[in-house]
This record gives C-alpha cells, structure tokens and sequence, in this order.
C-alpha cells in the first residue's frame, strides 16, 4: 500500500517536474565551487539573466573542480537530464571535442568578437579551428605576497626572479616570522600541474616536442628541482601536498606565509577583513621569471563555458552563455575573475581598487603558458601528478620521477 | 445445540456410499533421493474408523502422515479421499484437518481466531464464524479462554485449541500426529480419554499416529504397525495383540513386551511338542499345544521362535486353565507391580517375564511353579520373524 | 565470580578508553558544528567552544537564504531512495525468502544472489549507466532506487531466509491445512510471526541504502537526484572555509541512521545474529 | 499442494527476485565482461567497438600502476578487515563482562557503525587535518608530537591513516555479531572449563573462539566484500593522493572509465578486481573452514 502511495508521488512529482518543464525552459548548469566566481556571484548574473528572459529558469549545480571533469562526462549520457550549460577548463576541449561532448559553437559567435577577447581566453575553447564555446574565466596564477612581513624581514622589493622568492622566504625563515615562508596547492590534482607548468614556463622547458614527452630534462626537471629544493629547505610549508587552492589561501589569509601562488579570486577575499587577517597588507604580482630564461611566468588557467551534446535546449543555453560572458556583467563581478575582454581592462569599474591585480594581469595574460593540448590530457595530467608527487615527498629523484612519467605518458593507449 | 453440532459433523459422512473407504492409500511410495522412506504403503479406512499409525521413530509414519495430509509430496502411488484421487491435490483442497504435535497454534491470533482461521480463510461471514467458534469451544470446555492469546495456555488447552480448530471445519478426516505426547502422563491419560470420547461422539474419521503402543491400543478402531517404512500388520487392536504378524510387531505392541524364545517344535500327532532348553542343566521343558497353527506341521523338528505374552505365564493361582502345563521355575528377579507382579525366568536363551498376581508372595531366587497358557502360543520363523 | 581489584581496574580502564574512542570523533564532531571559526582554527585547539554558535544548522535548514535548497533537497532525496528501496527490496525478498527457506528453492540460487553482491559496483556501473542512459533514466531519485533494491535484495532474501528458517514449519502447515493459500500464510501467518527480522531487515537495508555513495555520485547530477552522501562530498570539497559547516551537515546526515540504529538496535544485533548464526 | 504447482509457486516467489537481479545485476555484469574484450571508449559519437580479445587483460597485467593499485587495496582489506575482527572481539570479550555502565557502552557502540561513510570520512578529514586537525592538536597537547604533522601527506602513513577511519566505523558491527555469538556459549560450559583448571586464554581460544568462529567468519567476508571495494572514503579524504599512496582498484578503474574514458580497459579491471575479490573471499572461507576443522 505504501509502494504505491510512494510511486503514486513520485509519479505526480514527475508529472509536476514535466509540466513545468513545458511551460518553461529550465536549465541545467554546472559550475565549480572554488576559485574565481563565487557561488553568490554566479547566482546573482543567473538572477540578472532570469529576469531578462522571462520563461527560462537555470538550476545551478556547483561541483568541486576535481569532480567537475568526471561530472561533465557522467551527464553526457543523462539525455535531456544532463546539464545545458557547463563549465570547463582549458585542458579539455581537445577530449571534449573528439568525443563529441561539446556542442561546436562556431556559428553562433559573432565575428566581431574575436579582436575583442584576449587570444588566451580564446585557446580555452577551441580545438581544430572550431570553437566550443566561450571564455568566461581568464585566469592564471599569480605570486602574492604579505607586505607586512617582507617590510618586517627589512625586504624591500618583491622577488623579480623565481630565485629571488628562495632567497627572502630564507631571510623571512630565518627570522622566525613565519615557520614556512611559501605556501602552494601541491595536492596531488590539478592545482600542482598549474604550479609546475609555471615554473616550467619560467625555467623555459617544454611538456612536449614533436609529440614526444620531453619534460624529462630542461626547464621541467628544473621546475620540480626548484620545488623539491623549497620543500627540502624547510621554506615551502610541507603540508602543500595535501593543500588545494582554498587552503592555500587560508593559510595565507591567517598569515602564515609570506608568498603564495594562486588565481585570481584570491586577490579580493585576502583583501576582505571578514575572511582574512592580512587585508591591506597583501601584494600581487605576475610570477616571476627565471634570469636570463623569461620575465614572468603564467599558466593559462582560463575556464570557458559551453553547451553539452545532449542538452535539448541549446538556443537558451546560448543565450545563458551570452549573458554570463558578455562584457558588462563580467565588469559588474570583476573581483574575483578578471574579465576576457581587453576593453575591460581601461574600465574603472574593473581596475578600481585592484591596480595592481589588472597590471600584473596584464603581464601575467601576455606570457600565459599552456599546458599540452592533447586530448589524452587527464591521463597526461594525472601521470605527472603522480610521479611529481613522489619526488616531493622525496620518494624518488627529480630525474627518476620526470623519466618515468615520460615512460608512462609514451605508453598511453 | 450440542446435539445439533453432533449431528451436523456427523451428516456429512452418512450421505457417503457404505463401501467407498473415507481414505484409501494405493502402493505409495516417498523417497529422499536414495532414501526411501515410505515402501509400498496400502492402507484404506472407513467412514468412523479410527486408525493409528504406530511403529518406533524413523519408521515412516509421520511422513506416511504427511503424504496423506498434502504436506508432503508423494514419490509413487495414489491417495483418495471419500473417492476422489488426492494424490496430488492442495492439502487445503483434501478436506482434511489436522492437529499437529506443537499444536502449531498461531502465536499472533487469540484462541478464537485461531479456531476460526479456516473459516476466515472460507470466508465465511464473522457471525456465522463466531457462532461456529462458539459451539466447539463449548464442546471442548474452553469457552473461557476464547480471548487469550496461545502464549498464555497450559499445554492441554492449547491441545485443545488444536482440536478446536481441526474440528470447527468438519473436514472428512482428521489427522493427529502425536497430539499427546508433549504433556506430562496424566494428563495424557485425560486427553486420550477426551479424544476417544469426542470419536465416537461425532463419529469422526481419524489417522492419528503414535509411537506410543498403549495410546495405541486404547484409542484404535484400526492399527496399523510400521517398522523402516514398511507396513508390518494391518488389523483392530486385538487381532495385532493375539496374533502379531511378526516378532517386531510382537515386540512393540504390548508391555511388558511379547516373550521370545527358542524352541524346538516336533508333531506328536495332531499335538505339537515344544522344547525349550532350560539353563543349568535343567531337563528341557516341555508342552503340549493340542491345536497349532496349519504351518506348524510342515516345519516340525525344526528350531522356531516361539512368542508367549506375559499373561501366558501366570501362577497357578485361581486360573488354573492348563494345570497339567505347568512348570516349577527359578524366579531371578520380582517385579511387585501393585496389580500383577512380574518376574524374570531365564527360559530358552531369554529372559522371559511372567504376569503373576499383584498378591502372590514370591521373592527373587524362590522356584514357583508356573503355569503356561499354550492356546495363546505365537509360532515365528526364525530366520524371516514372519508368524507361522 | 569474585574479581581481583587489578581485573577491575584492567576492565574500566577498558571500557574507558572504548568509550573515549567510539565517542571522541563523534563529539568532535559535534562541537565543531556549534563552535565559532576562530576556536575551530586556534592552534593548538580550543576544545571547548567559548559561544555556542547554531548559526549553520540554522543556514542549512533555510530555504531561501542558506543551503537549505541543496541540503534540505538532498535529505528529502534519501529518505526518498533509501526508503523507497528498502521497500521494494522488502516486498520481493520476503517471498523469494520464503521460496528459499520453505518451497525448497535452490541454495545455489540464494549463493548466485549472494555473488552478486559480492562483485564490486564498479563492475555493474558502466552498463547501467549506459542502460538508464539510454532509457534518459539517469538523475533520477527512480532510478537509484530500483539500483539499490537489486543491492540490497540478497542481503535482505539471506537475512529474511535464516529468520524464517527458525520459524516453526508447522505453524504454516497448519495454515495450509486450514487452506490457507501460500499469499494468505505469508501475510497473515508468517510475516506476523518474522516481524523482529523484518524489522532489522528493514534497518540494515535503510542503513545500506543511505549509505550508498558510488553509483549516486555517479548516476546523479543535480539537486533533484543527489542524495546526502554526494550532496557532503561536494560540500565539504569546495569553496569551505568553515569546518564547522561540514561538521554541521555531517552531523545532520548522521542523525537519522543514529536514531534508526540506537532505537531498533535490539533489532538489528538478533536480525543479524540470527543470519549469521544459521549462516 | 501437488509438485508441479508446488514448483511453479517456488518460480513464482523468486520471479520478482530473479527480474531485479538479471536486469541490474547479472546482465550488466555480462555486458561488462563482454566490453572488456573490446576496445570501447565512453564518447558522444558513434564509435566501431572492436573484439581485441585479451588485449586489455595483457594490458592490465602488465600495468605496474594497476597493480600496484591491487596490492594497495589488499592491503586495505586485510589490515582492516583484521583490525576489525581483533578489535571486534576484544570488546565483545569486555562487553560480555559484567560491569556498570555495560549498558550504555553496548548502546553506544553502535553509533559510530550508523555514521555514513561518507560522513566518516569528512570527519576524519577534518581530524587529520595538517594545521587545524583535532589529532594534531590532541597529540601535541599530550605532547607526543613536537609540531603538527601532515597526517594524509605521507604516501605509506596516508593509507593506514584512511584504515583508522575505516576501523572506527566497523568495528561495532564485528563486535555485535561477536558478542551475539558469545551469549550463546552455555556458561556452564566455561564454568566446567573454569572448574578444570582452565584459564582465561585458554577458555578463550579452545571455547569461546570456536563458538563464534562461523558468525566471525560471516560477518569478516561480508567486511571484506565491502573492503575490497573501498572507494567512497578515498574519494573525500584523499582522492587516491598522496602520490597514489592511496588509489586503490575500484578508484583506479573509476578513473579509468569517467576520467580517460576507456571502458574497454577499464571494464576489464572491474573484471580482474571482481574476480580477485571473489577469490580472496573463498581463500578466506576455506582457511577458516581448515582452521575450524583444526581446532
């Protein structure tokens, strides 16, 4: 009898769920909830966007960015219950394309577009000349560092090098102002590939070469040489490998470090007397380089939004993406991601009160690095991550680890 | 009403034609994979009969009743019920009732719907049931207990709930499988009693198995003796008693059991003489049965088994019948019975017991003369134990 | 017996520390929930909560303003799936019980329902996934709960089949007797009597179901089909800088299985016994 | 009730039994053996699916990762399913004594049993936690530690870590059915054994283990079947990390499927791990069964 008082529900709750679908579009969107948009800001430009389209409605759905992949892919077979709209990173289009997850946008974006996105926030959504979908994050990682505790450490002038970074964070050591000067996302994830690839950049290696892994010797084995050597002089807090981005700033925010790597969002929340401790006294800067090698280091962790295969309502979704990437509502939530568009960039509604997040920006978007554009990428990822891993917590030489992810990469199916 | 619930049970039966047997069991067999359980059982009662299934534990009667009552899935054979094949009929469809050893009373009901499930089960409307429950509560004296729960009876009345709730149906037959034996033995005693009574009231059919000879005996209008799933003897209580078809069922019915012993038996003429060697090196006895079994003559002088029941060897006492057979015996142990007395006399390799008089005055060690009742001699081959 | 007072003090002293180690954790847990950010980021701990801070059961259980949609949501989608299962797993395990343990059904055939549950999900996942997929089934509450009565059902026929094993065979066989058809006993006759089993049954099933992490997190992508489990795990991976609030909807999510637990627990420790003991 | 009714009512009681489990069971598990001699991906578009025979089960073999992935989740199970069962046993023993508060301590043992997965494994996140975690706090409080440590940034500690966590919620259930099966030793039978001299380890292993030895061994397959498949608790606390200290099998082929996409492969590790899981449960039952024999 239950049964069928239960059946007889969630028959009605899905009839109920139907008929407002008929009357109305409803999508489904996916976003991740940590780095650059805040829930509340995405909520408020859905608000905005509902407001402007009577008739459309968009459930939002926030995943940690280590399930959004997993996610994406999981929906593409949930038919017109997977999601209409979905976030992704840089590093998947080239799988997402292949596969055929990813609706090809190249006709719906207006031509005149093009000249007035920065090219790096394009890379994020195009693979083969196509396009599928648009920018809607442009961001990378950026060097911050507690101004009150290099001016305590009698530093004047932020590190121009990677080698320099060393050097103070030794000074600040040894004057006891914090245990571990550096603070980074060394998890194994995501979040150290992008620490990596900038310190790559910086060091001027490269992931691939013809094909060919070639991250074995060069600027990548010196990247993670200078990893384990901030690890190993007790200058890199050790509990970087169990951070994400989220502890990262924490642990910056209570000052207890003196230099942190992370994206854009954290530029504003450090700065928030309600989230941190060090508000006002915290400096961005584009990383550095490596003398003689590079200027400044960046990794393009740019995000774009686009339109799953299987959505049903690709017009609305079109228009959702529209509305979320179009220049004034990125001016209007310029604090925790920075807008793709150049023109922005002259906006006082988007450099005001953040001068020295938009100048590094502007170093930082000239010099982003990508990270290899190959549709094995997670795999690629997730084997670097592992034998980077193992060389930070020592368990194998620089030399061992970078050799044998190349071994492992050059075995892929 | 009682007399209208009597006669209401009994209408039933009376319309059935005289010669269809009420049950009739047709070369039934039961077996467990390699295990045979039942061997070519046929049995068949009457209308009114009372038939005891009785024999040791293991030899197949309660599977035997089992087959008959659906509950168990009959390897070979047939089985009918008042005329129609059964055999592979619903126990529910066989028109039966059966009161089970545990009395399998249903915990969650009361008294009176526990008497009543099968009519519930009918469907038949709640005041006709109730007044149905009511009656064989008054039959069986348990009105009072009609709201109780079966957790809150003594034994006997949830033996009679059993028997309530076997009779309200009035089913063509009955099946009891050991209802008496989880109560202590008086009130055995009393419900076996109450049972015999209820038969002949109501004139009911029943198969009631046993493994007690004396419920047995006492109850059966008809007895059938089982031993390893073979049918052993088929006839009324007396007829198995006198003239047991072998030494098993000589053993088994009867306590103190049927004496037997060795004997060497010769013709004198028409009269059979029988030796029985004697311990000690005593002289064999010897008597004189005047009127034997026909299959005695053909297998004069050669070693039998002879079976005499303990009332065949009596003190000279007031029954003298056969005082020219009688024989002065080493008495090796009294049993003083109140009643009867029994002894133990070694004789022809046994150990036979006497059925003195509860008042004779003997001792252990004492020599007795002893008289043998000869008319009640039972003759068994040896070798098959069958009767001759 | 009469213990020696070293024996005494071994055995408190025990028992102490088994309580200090089953309930450390959980009223971590609690205390996390009710205290401010700052003590729960002191070091070393503040281990006593300097204010009682409800203020997060509060935002979980608002609608409008909170996460009470995400989390009031994933709620109402468990009690919805692990009690929906629980049920239909129920409803067929009990006469496939039954046919195990009175009609002489194959023990073969109860140990091939048994292996299924002995193969990891992950072997199961992808074809499913693919299946309901392809029926546009996935992200649905429906959906989980037909998955998980096929997890739950062997466990429950196993544990429904050595309780009713105990039952006196004869109680049923009257009933028979009596006419009773196989539907009839079942409901009238057996099902009273199992009524204990059932009810721990029912429990462990519910516990089981509202455990269930894997093929959520997989099947599910949205508020109208996650349930707890991956609702927390994506709570507690994302932009959290309060512990408290994880701890908060942990100790939610922990509630209703507690409660289940310590109430039927008589329950549950003789359902259990009972299947294990008979095997 | 005649045979055949008989039989078909038996198939009539199992059909509903028997559709559930076909449809979400045996034909998915089918269909994954089947896919794991292909060479299918997860993909939007059409694909040619190819039979490459063993291809995937060479591959798997001789995948240093996987298997390291294997040895990892055996280690699992066998740490804390043995865990379990000694620590389930030991308090059962203590739960079986007489003492005050027996009550309270046999009601609340249950609790940690009834905290989802899930939540336990959050729980233990935040205790671990490098720099506000409660077992730093406690230990430096104890002073047993000089300085927080990275209790999951440790590839080996990481593991054992994870196993603790996995302990505490299962040991109640061990203890339970351990318990249960000793209030069903006769006391007279360890009276007698008290009474001819012998002691308490003695008692212990020649009556009471023996005793619950069959309920033990039911509910430690049942906790390995689940261990084997631990994949929930790592997907919260670690995510496989540090440097794949802790990924084991079923992480491994989830990766496999939804994170590279191969179902072809991936469902041919599903089907090595179902098969070592099974194994591993009958190795089990058969060294239990000796050791019962034995003893």
């Amino acid at each position: 009898m239950k049964l069928i008082k239960l059946m007889a529900v969630t028959a009605s709750t899905t009839a109920l769920m139907a008929s407002a679908a008929m009357a109305d579009t409803t999508l489904n969107a996916l976003f991740m909830s940590q780095a650059a948009y805040s829930e509340d800001n995405i909520k408020s430009m859905t608000s905005a966007f509902e407001a402007a389209n009577p008739g459309t409605r968009v459930e939002l759905e926030f995943v940690p960015y280590e399930a959004l992949h997993d996610k994406i892919i999981a929906a593409s077979g949930a038919g017109d219950d997977g999601y209409d709209v979905v976030l992704f990173d840089v590093i998947w289009p080239a799988e997402f394309a292949e596969r055929g997850f990813l609706t090809d946008v190249s006709d719906r974006v207006a031509a005149d577009l093009t000249s007035k996105i920065f090219d790096g926030a394009w890379t994020t959504v195009e693979y083969d000349g196509k396009r599928y979908g648009m920018p809607w994050i442009l961001d990378t990682k950026y060097l911050y560092y507690n101004t009150e505790i290099l001016a305590a450490a009698g530093i004047e002038t932020p590190p121009a090098t990677w080698q320099d970074v060393l050097a103070q964070a030794k000074v600040i050591k040894d004057k006891g102002l914090v245990e571990y000067p550096l603070v980074w996302s060394w998890s194994q994830s995501e979040a150290m590939i992008c620490d990596f690839t900038t310190l790559t950049a910086a060091h001027g290696g490269v992931f691939f070469d013809d094909g060919k892994p070639a991250f074995e010797t060069g600027g990548a084995k010196a990247a993670l040489d200078y990893m384990k050597t901030s690890l190993g002089d007790g200058l890199t807090n050790p509990a970087s490998l169990e951070y994400f981005e989220e502890d990262v700033r924490r642990v910056f925010s209570a000052g207890d470090a003196a230099f942190a790597m992370n994206w854009t969002y954290m530029n504003s929340l450090v700065n928030d007397p309600a989230e941190s401790q060090v508000a006002g006294k915290v400096g961005v800067m584009s990383a550095p380089g490596v003398s003689g090698v590079s200027e400044a280091s960046a990794v393009n962790g740019s995000m774009g939004l686009g339109i799953p295969a299987n959505s049903p309502h690709a017009d609305e979704a079109w228009a959702y993406i529209t509305h979320l990437t179009n220049q004034a509502t990125q001016e209007e939530f310029a604090t925790l991601s920075l807008p793709i568009w150049k023109g922005s960039y002259s906006q006082s509604a988007v450099t005001d009160g953040q001068e020295d997040l938009v100048a590094a920006a502007d170093k930082s978007i000239a010099v982003m690095y990508p990270r290899p554009l190959v549709a094995s990428y997670t795999e690629v990822s997730s084997i670097l991550q592992k034998h980077l891993h193992g060389a930070l917590l020592d368990q194998t030489t620089s030399e061992e680890a970078l050799g044998n992810a190349a071994k492992r990469v050059a075995r892929i199916r | 009403m009682m007399h209208n619930m009597t006669t209401h049970l009994q209408s039933k039966g009376s319309t059935a034609v005289p010669s269809t047997p009420i049950l009739s069991v047709k070369n039934l067999n039961k077996s467990y994979g390699d295990l045979k359980i039942l061997k070519d059982i046929s049995v068949s009662i009457k209308e009114g009969d009372f038939l005891v299934l009785v024999g040791p534990s293991g030899c197949g009667k309660s599977t035997l009743l089992g087959c008959i009552g659906g509950l168990t899935e009959v390897t070979s054979g047939h089985l009918r019920i008042g005329g129609a094949d059964v055999t592979h009929t619903d126990p529910a469809k066989r028109d039966i009732a059966m009161v089970f050893q545990s009395y399998a009373l249903f915990p969650n009901m009361s008294v009176a719907e526990n008497i009543g499930f099968g009519l519930e089960v009918r469907k038949v409307p709640k005041a006709q049931r109730d007044e149905k429950i009511k009656q064989v509560a008054e039959l069986l004296k348990i009105e009072p207990l009609l709201d109780r729960a079966p957790a809150q009876l003594s034994g006997g009345q949830r033996q009679r709930v059993a028997m309530g709730r076997a009779l309200v149906r009035d089913p063509k037959l009955f099946l009891f499988d050991e209802p008496l034996s989880n109560l202590d033995a008086k009130l055995r005693v009393t419900m076996r009693t109450e049972i015999k009574r209820l038969h002949q009231r109501l004139n009911a059919s029943i198969i009631y198995v046993t493994h007690d000879q004396i419920e047995a005996m006492t109850l059966a209008t008809k007895i059938v003796v089982m031993k390893d799933g073979v049918i052993q003897q088929v006839g009324t209580p007396r007829e198995i008693y006198d003239t047991p078809a072998n030494i098993f069922v000589a053993d088994f019915m009867g306590s103190p059991a049927m004496n037997i012993l060795d004997a060497k038996v010769t013709m004198d003429g028409s009269v059979a003489r029988i030796e029985i060697a004697r311990e000690d090196g005593q002289p064999p006895l010897v008597l004189h049965d005047p009127a034997p079994s026909a299959g005695i003559v053909k297998r004069q002088g050669a070693a039998l088994k002879i079976g005499l029941r303990p009332e065949a060897l009596t003190d000279l006492g007031s029954r003298a019948v056969h005082a020219d057979q009688h024989f002065d015996c080493l008495l090796d142990v009294v049993e003083p019975a109140g009643s009867d007395t029994f002894a133990v006399i070694r004789l022809g390799g046994a150990e036979v017991t006497a059925r003195l008089h509860g008042d004779a005055d003997v001792r252990s060690g004492e020599t007795v003369p002893i008289c043998f009742d000869v008319t009640k001699i039972s003759y068994f081959d040896p070798q098959s134990g069958e009767r001759l | 017996m009469q213990r020696s007072l070293f024996a005494s003090i071994a055995l408190y002293s025990a028992a102490l520390l088994l309580t200090l180690f089953t309930l450390a954790p959980l009223v971590w847990l609690l205390l996390m929930s009710i205290s401010s950010p700052n003590d729960l980021t002191a070091v070393p701990l503040n281990w006593w909560p300097n204010e009682v801070n409800l203020s997060r059961y509060g935002r979980l259980m608002d609608l409008n303003e909170g996460s009470g949609q995400r989390f009031l949501g994933a709620l109402r989608n468990s009690l919805l799936t692990a009690g929906g299962a629980t049920l239909i797993a129920l409803i067929v395990a009990v006469p496939a019980a039954y046919a195990f343990s009175r009609r002489g059904a194959s023990l073969a055939l109860l140990f091939a329902f048994l292996a299924t549950i002995m193969m990891p999900p992950i072997t199961y996942v992808l074809p499913l996934y693919e299946i309901f997929g392809g029926m546009g089934a996935l992200n649905k509450t429906t959906t989980l709960v037909i998955v998980y009565s096929a997890m739950l059902l062997p466990f429950a026929t196993w544990l429904m089949k050595s309780n009713i094993d105990v039952l006196p065979v004869e109680i049923e066989q009257a009933a028979f007797m009596e006419g009773a058809t196989t539907a009839f006993t079942l409901r009238r006759v057996v099902l009273p009597l199992a009524l204990p089993a059932i009810a721990a049954t029912c429990m462990l099933s519910f516990l089981v179901a509202w455990d269930e992490f894997f093929y959520a997190l997989i099947f599910t992508s949205d508020l109208s089909a996650k349930t707890l489990p991956v609702a927390i795990a994506d709570f507690s991976a994302g932009r959290v800088t309060d512990y408290g609030v994880i701890a908060s909807v942990g100790v939610l999510a922990t509630l209703p299985p507690a409660i289940l637990a310590i109430c039927f627990q008589r329950f549950i420790v003789s359902g259990l016994a009972a299947g294990s003991v008979k095997g | 009730m005649s045979a055949i009714s008989r039989s078909r009512e038996k198939w009539v009681l199992l059909l509903p039994a028997i559709l559930v489990l076909s449809f979400i069971t045996v034909l998915p598990f089918f269909q994954t053996l089947w896919t794991s001699f292909t060479d299918a991906e997860i993909t939007a578009r059409e694909q040619q699916v190819n039979w490459i025979g063993l291809e995937n089960y060479i591959w798997a073999l001789t995948d240093p990762d996987f298997l390291d992935a294997l040895g990892r989740t055996l280690y699992f199970t066998v740490v804390s399913v043995g865990l379990e069962g000694v620590l389930g046993i030991a308090v059962a023993l203590l739960l079986n004594q007489q003492f005050r508060g027996r009550m309270f301590l046999r009601i609340i043992i249950i609790l940690p049993w009834a905290v989802p997965t899930i939540v336990n494994a959050v729980a233990w996140r935040l205790i671990y936690h490098p720099d506000y975690g409660a077992l730093n706090s406690l230990l430096l409080q104890l002073g047993l530690i000089d300085s927080y440590t990275s209790w999951l940034g440790d590839p080996d500690r990481a593991l054992n870590m994870v196993i603790l966590a996995d302990v505490w919620k299962n040991f109640p259930l061990v203890a339970y059915i351990a318990l249960a099966a000793m209030q069903t030793i006769p006391g007279d039978l360890l009276k007698a054994a008290a009474i001819e001299g012998a002691g308490a380890w003695k008692r212990f292993r020649s009556i009471t283990l023996p005793w619950i030895i069959g309920p033990m061994l039911v509910v430690l397959i049942l906790r390995t079947i689940e261990a084997f498949r631990v994949f929930d608790i790592i997907y919260v606390m670690t995510r496989g990390g540090p440097s794949d200290g802790t990924k084991t099998a079923s992480f491994y082929v989830y990766q496999e499927y939804f994170s590279y996409l191969r179902s072809g492969s991936g469902a041919s590790y599903a089907v090595l791990v179902a098969g070592i899981s099974a194994v591993l449960i009958l190795a089990y039952y058969a060294g239990v069964r000796r050791d019962q024999r034995g003893a």
